[in-house]
């Protein structure tokens, strides 16, 4: 039985997924852990969270592909690749038809044009400051005291879109006050909010060829109210997957699974370990 | 391993001793007053002229990028800052300014102060400011040579005959402040040495052409440029490149590239992050990705598509050199298509576009450029910010992030082009 | 004697302070502290109240009200407003006569302020571009690391090898202490790494107002131990903590009030002279 | 005055319907968009063309798409413009004139030659070193150039004579302007600068000649009144000579405390210090006028006389109390010049206060407590 597994190590949260290819490629677990303070603890827990899920032992998994900000850290790893090469790779699978994908994770969000074999065209992401990232939601629900999962549905409910002058993650909070010490309702905040990490995000895909379909992955894509307001400035339906934060570790356990029959020499697979000199 | 892709021949030493020997005569200046000393601005600069007086060129670039890559800019950058600098001013000035407020130079030596501070205006407006300022500081007399930007393909008459109205101003300026009378003749066999250098220079460029490349157009390049800026107009930059010249051919003729395996070639847009360099090129390294052709390599000069310094016409020669053929007078769009002959020529898999945040002339405008790389011409094209001497702007997780992600997917192409291609 | 009441509403808490004037000499009667949440005004009442109740007086005793902070204008029932920066100086001008340079780490804002010998601004730099190096960095981290705001200051004292936190975003420091911890670097080291870098990005403030060998540190971050250690070492400067630093503005308000209250006086009395005349 | 808030909604339209209205009643007349500063209008209105100031879009228009061509650092007005362009907001013109008044701006031009190649875009270099004799006589040839240019897109020929009269026609409206600033720096109370700052502003898209009208009555009105004093700070406005800050600010510095006597705003409306002579080579005089009497910026280069003593006068002429920066968030020339204007200020012992805007902010909180500050610091004993 071939069996591989990709980890995907995100700053906040850590997947594992586990994936057989019996004449047929099928997920057999996919396993969920809060990242915390170690690493590399969070991709053991995750990584034999998922085993035992699948009902199998670690040591039946032929090769793992480490993926996400923590990968190096990934004691068990064969080899490591991009979270953007991951991404593309899962989104392809999880989203047939996949062209480009957005991703909006905690800390950073992303935009890859994807080949029709999931592989990355072009790709341009955000990550030198929080702006606009899924940590602005989340820092927006702490504000106004209210819990993530509830922030989308509100922010659909929104009668007049505040304007938010800030992009900066701790600032839109101070945004957020004036606008609660006005009267405004968290409707119309929080729509404020959508609206703006929406436009954000957007003028970073467009420095590609956004082409269709269009899939949203990341943990954000969980979230109704910013696929709606993605949806709306782009001007047409995008494909989430259900599966949407787990596509990077799906993309990563499909590496793995190729892995399988591939020699460590054949160029893509030069993770950190194969190549002499790295790091 | 990290050593042995960098390329250390015979020149590397000799290198060194030529920059050695140039600070070495710009400590005497400081203690004795001769020779005489001219600040300038690499970019565009009229080294040439100066040899008319003997006089030595002194470039606050390079001291600036000397403390970068020796991670000492930091220290000065914040004595700037604390003078009133903004974050966002050039990291460059700043460094240079808070060396001089400290009295901080890249060898320990002394730095003179310069018989006269010549700004060779070539596009860069920050350029006027530095030295503005430097004049103030240093209580030394300013000229500018005003030199009109290229807004057409070619130099106009009317550009020509101002700069060398200028270039003459300079020389009686230089008179007056040596006490010296100019030697034109001297200053026809510098134009003479220089076009030799050039020759040279030019061919080592297109050595790059070569599958593997002899030596990396970017990293190695820089290397070469201390010389070239200070010596082009000297015997000694003549034999320096006829050495580097001959070394690189054999290496070549050897089919000895940078790496073992050539397994990428790019074009680099954009100067280095001085105070992460060897971090910068490892991440390359680790891919055996070689430059073969960048634009930074031109900021002093664009010699490899034909332009040589005139003996005959040494004066205009002189003049066109600082309108027309260094990039940094060079309009955005002529700099889209010398990059654009450097992908088609030299045969180049992608384009890194490095944005640097202190040098707006470089970076302002960079994402046209991408746009216009990736989606007319569908070149491969990396995007990456930091900074070429402030080390603050440089995030080493995610730029390796970048860069990995840019080379796996440009490994999936070149395997799904050979797979095409056995097919 | 007059009653006067300053009150500072800042964006997390407002506070308020009662005092008097006994021979010439501003005394403290009562203070209060509340939440600030979203109506400026309630709670300026409020925490005013509270200082009045400690005080034993009643709000109609009360000659002059001055506003300061965030929500100042806010404040229907003041009768002047004034900046946090002009009375962070009066304030901790008064209570440390020797202060010349202020250090005030707010939520989101950090900022020096330069004082003359009579407690004027002289100069004054915030950084609110970015909230790095705000007390929001401290508390992002603090949660991080599951450690309660109170226990920082003492837990950074115990540093032995502090590590730098290099990002410019509070939010993306977060990433850097994730690989600190992972690295297996102590809670401690980790949190003095974050007070020296917020000590450094301070010092740069200071200098450009001047200061020479010694700060005042107020608002709510000077509480924490640790960062005065960190300051005091990095900026090798004597560092004065008021107590009740987060009164400091309220009290610099009360302050200039009196002030204000002096020259009507005087002009009211004027006046009255020339009409007995 | 409700004359100027009109002028403030049409100045804020981003769909230029002064232009529009311009263009209708002369068909076949062209319309120019400069960038801001020094440009040299005379030429474009001696072509019978409509010289119109690019002013950015100020908050009024979301960067969807510029942002993606001028990434991190770059200042708001460089990315409006562009998006503006993008955006076919632009459409009414039928060329585009930039100069070197920085690197951001001279590679917006070019990057608007690649993204727009059927208009005319042009490149005016003004020299940097007015104290060379070949100077005069190479802007000369370079705004004969320009003029050429003009003509080949307007299909026309412009004459001597047509420049000379421009150039009376734009004599006449910067005196009047300069007028303004005179009694304003007297009497700030009659003329709050929220105001003269529209009545100015419209001069960047109206035909001069109803400009000039304009002016004419808001001089007549201004004088009439007899507004109440406040007791305020007078300070000199240094640094908004490009991107304008959000008429808001404007408003809000006055209403915290300061009295502005004298600023650099829409500089590009009023920079010639006295009129350029009309006898001999108009190409030449307007050259020999650009070196010798335009107002000093942080864009234009003069060894001769330093920007900083400028700015000393200024503050000595107009009997200020201190300067207030107001620097446009990422314009380097700005941010470079206050290391030395501070120092002289410092000398001569002339309190300052260093503000940064961006056209398109529309929250001043934080702006505001620096401003009452500073004029508290200067108020209170």
């Amino acid at each position: 039985m071939r069996i591989a597994a990709g980890v995907d190590v995100g700053s906040t949260q850590t997947k594992a997924v586990i994936m057989s290819d019996n004449g047929g490629v099928k997920v057999l677990a996919r396993a969920l852990v809060d990242t915390g303070a170690n690493v590399q603890r969070a991709a053991e827990r995750a990584f034999d969270t998922g085993c035992q899920q699948a009902g199998i032992h670690s040591g039946d998994v032929g090769f793992v592909v480490g993926t996400g900000y923590g990968r190096y850290k990934i004691a068990f790893g064969n080899t490591q690749m991009t979270e953007i090469t991951c991404h593309a790779k899962g989104a392809s699978f999880l989203c047939p038809g996949t062209r480009t994908v957005i991703d909006m994770g905690g800390q950073d969000s992303k935009a890859i044009s994807v080949g029709a074999n999931g592989e990355v065209l072009d790709f341009v992401m955000n990550d030198k400051c929080a702006a606009g990232t899924g940590r602005f939601l989340a820092n927006s629900a702490e504000v106004m005291g209210i819990s993530l999962d509830e922030v989308g549905p509100l922010s659909l409910k929104a009668q007049h879109p505040v304007k938010i002058a800030t992009v900066c993650t701790v600032f839109v909070e101070s945004d957020i006050l004036s606008y609660l010490a006005q009267g405004k309702t968290g409707e119309d905040i929080l729509g404020g909010v959508h609206i703006a990490i929406a436009k954000r995000t957007l003028s970073l895909a467009r420095r590609l060829n956004i082409e269709p379909e269009i899939a949203m992955t990341g943990g954000v894509a969980r979230n109704v109210g910013m696929v709606r307001a993605l949806e709306e400035v782009l001007g047409r339906k995008m494909l989430v997957s259900p599966d949407a934060q787990f596509i990077g570790a799906v993309g990563a356990a499909l590496f793995a699974l190729e892995k399988l029959d591939q020699s460590f020499e054949s160029g893509i697979w030069r993770g950190d370990h194969a190549v002499s000199g790295g790091h | 391993m990290t050593e042995k892709k960098e390329y250390r021949g015979s020149i590397h030493q000799w290198q060194k001793d030529l920059m050695l020997a140039w600070y070495e005569q710009l400590d005497q200046a400081a203690n004795t007053g001769t020779p005489a000393t001219v600040s300038m601005m690499i970019s565009g600069n009229c080294v040439e002229l100066l040899e008319g007086f003997g006089a030595v060129p002194l470039y606050p670039e390079v001291n600036a990028l000397q403390l970068a890559i020796r991670h000492q800019s930091l220290d000065p950058i914040l004595a700037a800052e604390d003078l009133g600098y903004a974050a966002d001013n050039c990291a460059y000035v700043k460094a240079d300014v808070g060396c001089i407020v400290k009295g901080i130079t890249p060898t320990g030596g002394k730095l003179p102060t310069p018989t006269l501070i010549l700004c060779n205006f070539v596009g860069c407006n920050t350029y006027l400011k530095w030295f503005e300022h430097l004049a103030k500081l240093q209580q030394a007399p300013l000229y500018v040579i005003d030199v009109p930007f290229m807004r057409a393909d070619e130099a106009s008459r009317s550009d020509l005959e101002y700069v060398v109205k200028q270039l003459q101003e300079t020389v009686k300026k230089l008179e007056q402040l040596t006490g010296s009378k100019f030697d034109y003749d001297r200053f026809r066999q510098a134009v003479a040495c220089s076009s030799r250098t050039e020759e040279l220079w030019s061919r080592i460029k297109h050595l790059a052409r070569r599958s593997p490349s002899p030596f990396d157009a970017y990293f190695d390049a820089i290397t070469l440029m201390g010389p070239l800026y200070v010596y082009r107009a000297r015997a000694e930059g003549v034999e320096f490149f006829a050495a580097a010249l001959a070394e690189l051919q054999a290496k070549a003729d050897a089919h000895k590239g940078v790496y073992e395996q050539e397994h990428f070639r790019l074009v680099m847009e954009g100067p280095p992050p001085y105070p992460y360099f060897r971090t910068f090129r490892d991440m390359f390294a680790k891919w055996q990705a070689c430059a073969v052709a960048s634009t930074y390599s031109t900021v002093g000069g664009l010699w490899e598509f034909g332009f040589r310094h005139d003996p005959d016409n040494p004066f205009e020669s002189v003049a066109r050199h600082m309108i027309a053929q260094n990039v940094t007078n060079r309009n955005f769009l002529q700099r889209y298509q010398q990059i654009r002959r450097y992908v088609e020529e030299w045969n180049a898999d992608g384009l890194i576009i490095h944005f640097v945040k202190s040098c707006r002339l470089f970076s302002a405008g960079q994402g046209d450029m991408r746009d216009y790389f990736t989606k007319q011409l569908g070149v491969p094209t990396l995007y990456i910010e930091s900074d070429l001497e402030d080390p603050r702007y440089f995030a080493e997780a995610q730029t390796k992030n970048r860069i990995d992600a840019f080379f796996e997917a440009l490994e999936h192409l070149k395997t799904a082009a050979s797979v095409r291609g056995g097919a | 004697m007059p009653f006067l009441a300053g009150i500072d509403c800042g964006t997390s808490f407002t506070k308020a302070l009662v005092l008097s004037e006994d021979q010439g000499q501003p005394r403290i009667l009562g203070k209060g502290r509340t939440r600030s949440g979203v109506k400026v005004d309630e709670a300026a009442g409020a925490a005013l109240e509270q200082a009045l109740g400690e005080a034993g007086l009643d709000r109609r005793q009360l000659e002059y009200v001055a506003a300061t902070g965030f929500g100042r204008y806010g404040v229907s029932f003041r009768d002047i407003q004034v900046t946090e920066i002009t009375t962070a100086a009066r304030g901790a001008h008064f209570v440390i006569p020797e202060t010349r340079a202020i250090l005030d780490i707010g939520g989101q804002c950090t900022r020096a302020i330069g004082v003359t010998d009579t407690g004027r601004v002289k100069i004054f730099k915030s950084n609110d571009k970015c909230a790095a190096g705000s007390g929001m960095f401290i508390q992002r981290a603090a949660k991080y690391l599951e450690v309660k705001l109170e226990e920082v200051g003492e837990l950074s004292l115990k540093a032995t090898h502090p590590q730098p936190i290099s990002s410019v975003c509070a939010v993306l420091a977060e990433s850097e202490i994730i690989n600190h911890v992972s690295a297996g670097i102590t809670v401690q080291d980790i949190l003095r790494g974050i007070h020296e870098s917020l000590a450094d990005r301070a010092g740069a403030l200071l200098k450009r107002v001047e200061m020479t060998d010694q700060l005042t540190l107020i608002g709510g971050v000077a509480r924490q131990a640790g960062i005065a250690k960190a300051l005091a070492d990095r900026l090798k400067v004597k560092v004065n903590i008021p107590q009740d630093c987060d009164f400091i503005c309220a009290l610099g308000a009360a302050l200039l009030g009196l002030k204000r209250l002096a020259g009507k006086r005087s002009a009211a009395e004027t006046a009255a002279s020339e009409y007995a005349y | 005055m409700g004359s100027f808030e009109r002028t403030f909604d049409r100045y804020a339209d981003l769909r230029f319907p002064a232009v529009r209205e311009w263009k209708q009643s002369r068909p076949g007349a062209k319309a120019i968009a400069y960038f801001p500063v020094y440009a040299p209008v005379e030429l474009i209105h001696a072509a019978g063309m409509l010289p119109v100031s690019l002013y950015g879009a100020g908050d009024r228009l979301d960067i969807q798409h510029a942002d993606a061509r001028f990434g991190s650092f770059i200042c708001s007005i460089v990315k409006t413009t562009l998006e503006m362009g993008l955006t076919g907001h632009l459409e009414p013109f039928d060329g585009f004139l930039f100069s070197t008044i920085c690197d951001s701006a001279r590679n917006l031009c070019f990057v608007m030659k690649r993204n727009f190649p059927a208009m005319y875009v042009d490149f005016l270099h003004l020299p940097h070193n007015p104290s060379s004799p070949a100077a005069a006589q190479f802007l000369a040839e370079e705004y004969r150039r320009i003029l050429l240019e003009l003509e080949r897109v307007g299909g026309c020929q412009v004459h001597d004579d047509r420049v000379r009269h421009s150039i009376t026609v734009y004599n006449h409206n910067r005196s009047l302007i300069r007028e303004l600033y005179r009694v304003r720096t007297r009497h700030p109370e009659k003329i709050p600068t929220g105001e003269l700052y529209q009545l100015i502003r419209a001069g960047s898209f109206l035909p001069v000649e109803e400009h000039t009208a304009q002016l004419e009555t808001a001089l007549a009105q201004f004088g009439s009144r007899s507004n109440k004093k406040r007791d305020s700070i007078r300070i000199v406005i240094e640094g908004s000579f490009c991107e304008q800050p959000p008429l808001p600010l404007i408003q809000l510095i006055e209403d915290a405390g300061c009295y502005i006597v004298d600023d650099d705003f829409v500089i590009g409306q009023s920079w010639f210090e006295s009129d350029v002579p009309t006898e001999g080579d108009p190409l030449l005089s307007l050259a020999t006028s650009y070196l010798d009497r335009s107002v000093y910026s942080s864009v234009r280069h003069d060894f001769r006389k330093p920007r900083w003593d400028g700015l000393v006068e200024k503050v000595r002429r107009s009997k200020a109390d201190a300067v207030l920066f107001l620097i446009a968030k990422f314009c380097e020339p700005a941010y470079f010049d206050y290391v030395p204007y501070k120092q002289e200020l410092e000398r001569a012992g002339i309190p300052h206060l260093q503000l940064e805007f961006e056209e398109k902010s529309f929250t001043f909180d934080r702006l505001r407590t620096e401003i009452e500050t500073f004029v508290e610091s200067l108020i209170f004993d």
